[in-house]
């Protein structure tokens, strides 16, 4: 049987779905950027920007940009109505608090346990960058991951224990690949939805994890 | 959608628990939020645990909620003053517990609770009695003392404006403890003198973000101190 | 030779005197108070007050109070145009961090090592209260005492080792009292001025400690 | 009289010491300090311990301090990116130390440094490689590490609006770092669009009280990120 991997869009589709009405959500830097794109208009959804936001809407229209007014990603973005400004201390009150209701982290490797890798690969030559991922590791009450689900060599990103180098520790709620939707239980990595087409047994290969049903 | 706002002041602490710890703004009647703690006490519940800079002043306010008899403990700064025979009462004849903390160190351990800060060492205090028995360390040849999170079940705060996201204004000194209360509750709960419709309040000036509030009360007329 | 005591007035207008142009000062509650209706006028003092005012202002005309708009002891105050407003977090801040000038501080003790205790009698039927006192003598550049020399009793309140719980160690830099003023100093307490007519020894028989010229 | 308003930039910095700490505003280019940073390569000091977000982009700003060859050391938090590249030839070479934080801890570091906290224990980094060799503890059933303050002998801000009290607002994601560092240097230089007279500036919109600010240099026209 074949089966048809989910497309990006597909994922952040998927993500934005999961989002409850209300919700306030920090969206890293990278992949899960899409997510913004695929929010419903019937939800109110606050977007939380590390650097000083709560509130942020999309990008503005071009010649509209402000170089005051960045997302974490120093790209441009605009504020809703309601939304406000604070400084960084505040800012990371919210992260580290507990204040967040979900991050939608990037990832090198998210292990069965819930420690994800995203910020180094530990090259020696690298040169390291971390900002504000480990404190959302640590504080947002939920941890989503969007990422593909094998790298380009065909290694699973879904791994027993991570090889790179830590953000977080066992904080990683829920999984979102291009093959599958996983949570992170007690038990390691429990299957939510698998693209069609796709058996446990086959997903379980790709991933060499144990995977519950 | 998101709307916080709540018509009535009741309705807004209807799920107050007993042995509930509630952190409750105002620095004497400055930002006492007097309606809710009135809806507390309708509420009923018992066996509080309440963290406030003062212990009331008068009748009125906490005070009312001391003499109602449903405050088991207070961690407070500065309970004596003038108008303190309340809770001056209760303490001679030993019907409430006192955790007398230095105004500065409550404040940062409440703002510690709301920063998910797990300790920190404060040089308030150290070699006095308030530090007796808590650990105290020499750093960089100052001595301090180390003090812990202090976090709400519930926290009522007084603010000026607010909008249906939560963002909140204050007025003048009443300022005082309710932004960083308002980060350190499970949930916390606003009562304001004026709702304003989203985007009314100027982003560069809200105090409090709309993320630490999770339920406003428009109160009518005046509410102790103030105008 | 007899002398008279200084009067309250002129200990306040002493140490008004010693105030910086600029400088950022706290008043605390009680005899300090005085102090702020001597600070000349061709100086500018920005009073800070532990509730969240920097730049307070002396009381409102009558009819003109706001009971959002206090001191430290509660009491009615106005702002100078300057001034601003901010949570307990940021004042605190500013007293703990360093950043106050000068603290005015009541006393039932000072020591000559500069210790001093003013929130306590430790009499154990008494309702203990402490305020912002412990945050004002650990963080204030400068800690100026206010005090008569001397209890109701004849006792000096300079003492060689305080007896009453302390409020904070080794921090008073200045002692302001009705017979003299006095600077803490690695060897004690050394008299910077005394009431006209008052002999050193006579002093030190008063206070029983040892005080340098 | 007090008036800390400067009219040049390079006479604000006169007294920048080689070997100084130097505390940089700016997340990326918005709250950047340009014309502070200009002053200061001016100025000439040298063997500098730079902490800032970043370690600077393009070839103004940080990145031409550090291009100037005057920093020994950055603290900071995300130093690379796509336009680091003076930084990222700099730190191959091993001509420049770097001391990498995660953002919460360098801000809550900084912020510490400010308020007078001797150290905390943050959850953030903790079993990471950013948190090796340090103190840790468990605490209420959750790990965390200890870090201590970041103090600065000047720190370089932006910011919008000040009056000659150093009260000072700021421009949209531009405060990011600005009013932190301004508590935590001995010398907080800030850099203004626009001078108001004392009393001009709303009481309750203030931002950074003026006791966190010593001196306002008034910049004309554009400098770096925003309008």
């Amino acid at each position: 049987m074949s089966y048809t991997k989910w497309t990006r869009q597909q994922m952040a589709q998927r993500i934005a779905d999961d989002i409850p009405d209300g919700a306030v959500v920090n969206i890293g830097i990278g992949m899960p950027e899409m997510v913004a794109n695929c929010l419903p208009p019937e939800k109110e959804i606050l977007l939380h920007s590390e650097n000083g936001i709560l509130g942020m809407g999309p990008r503005p229209e071009p010649g509209q940009e402000d170089g005051d007014l960045i997302n974490a990603g120093k790209q441009p973005v605009t504020l809703l109505q309601g939304g406000c400004f604070f400084d960084h201390s505040t800012s990371f009150s919210m992260m580290r608090g507990g204040h967040i209701d979900i991050a939608i982290l990037g990832a090198f490797q998210v292990a069965e346990n819930g420690d994800i890798a995203n910020w180094s690969t530990g090259k020696p030559d690298a040169i390291p960058a971390v900002g504000g991922a480990m404190d959302l590791a640590v504080g947002a009450k939920r941890v989503f991951v969007m990422m593909e689900h094998l790298t380009k060599n065909g290694q699973s990103k879904i791994v027993s224990q991570c090889s790179y180098p830590l953000t977080g520790l066992g904080c990683v709620t829920r999984v979102y690949t291009d093959l599958a939707v996983l949570d992170v239980t007690p038990q390691g990595f429990s299957v939510v939805e698998m693209v069609e087409g796709l058996s446990l047994e086959e997903l379980e290969r790709l991933s060499g994890v144990t995977l519950h049903a | 959608m998101i709307d916080k706002i709540y018509s009535d002041a009741l309705a807004s602490l209807q799920d107050v628990q007993d042995g509930a710890t509630i952190l409750i703004g105002g620095f004497g009647g400055a930002g006492m939020p007097h309606t809710l703690i009135d809806a507390l006490i309708a509420q009923g519940a018992r066996d509080l645990t309440v963290v406030s800079n003062n212990a009331g002043n008068g009748t009125t306010g906490l005070a009312a909620l001391l003499a109602a008899g449903r405050v088991r403990k207070i961690v407070c700064s500065f309970p004596r003053q003038a108008d303190s025979f309340v809770f001056d009462e209760l303490y001679r004849s030993k019907k409430i517990e006192l955790e007398l903390v230095p105004q500065g160190n409550l404040v940062e351990r409440i703002r510690a609770g709301g920063a998910g800060i797990g300790a920190f060492f404060t040089p308030t205090g150290y070699g006095t009695a308030l530090a007796e028995g808590k650990e105290t360390r020499e750093i960089d040849g100052r001595n301090y003392v180390l003090e812990y999170p202090i976090r709400g079940d519930f926290a009522l705060i007084k603010a000026e404006q607010s909008d249906r996201w939560g963002n909140l204004t204050y007025r003048m000194t009443a300022r005082n403890f309710g932004p960083i209360m308002a980060s350190a509750a499970k949930t916390t709960v606003a009562q304001v003198a004026e709702v304003l419709p989203l985007g009314a309040l100027n982003p560069e000036n809200v105090v409090t973000p709309g993320i630490f509030v999770d339920r406003v009360v428009k109160i009518e007329g005046q509410d102790g101190a103030g105008r």
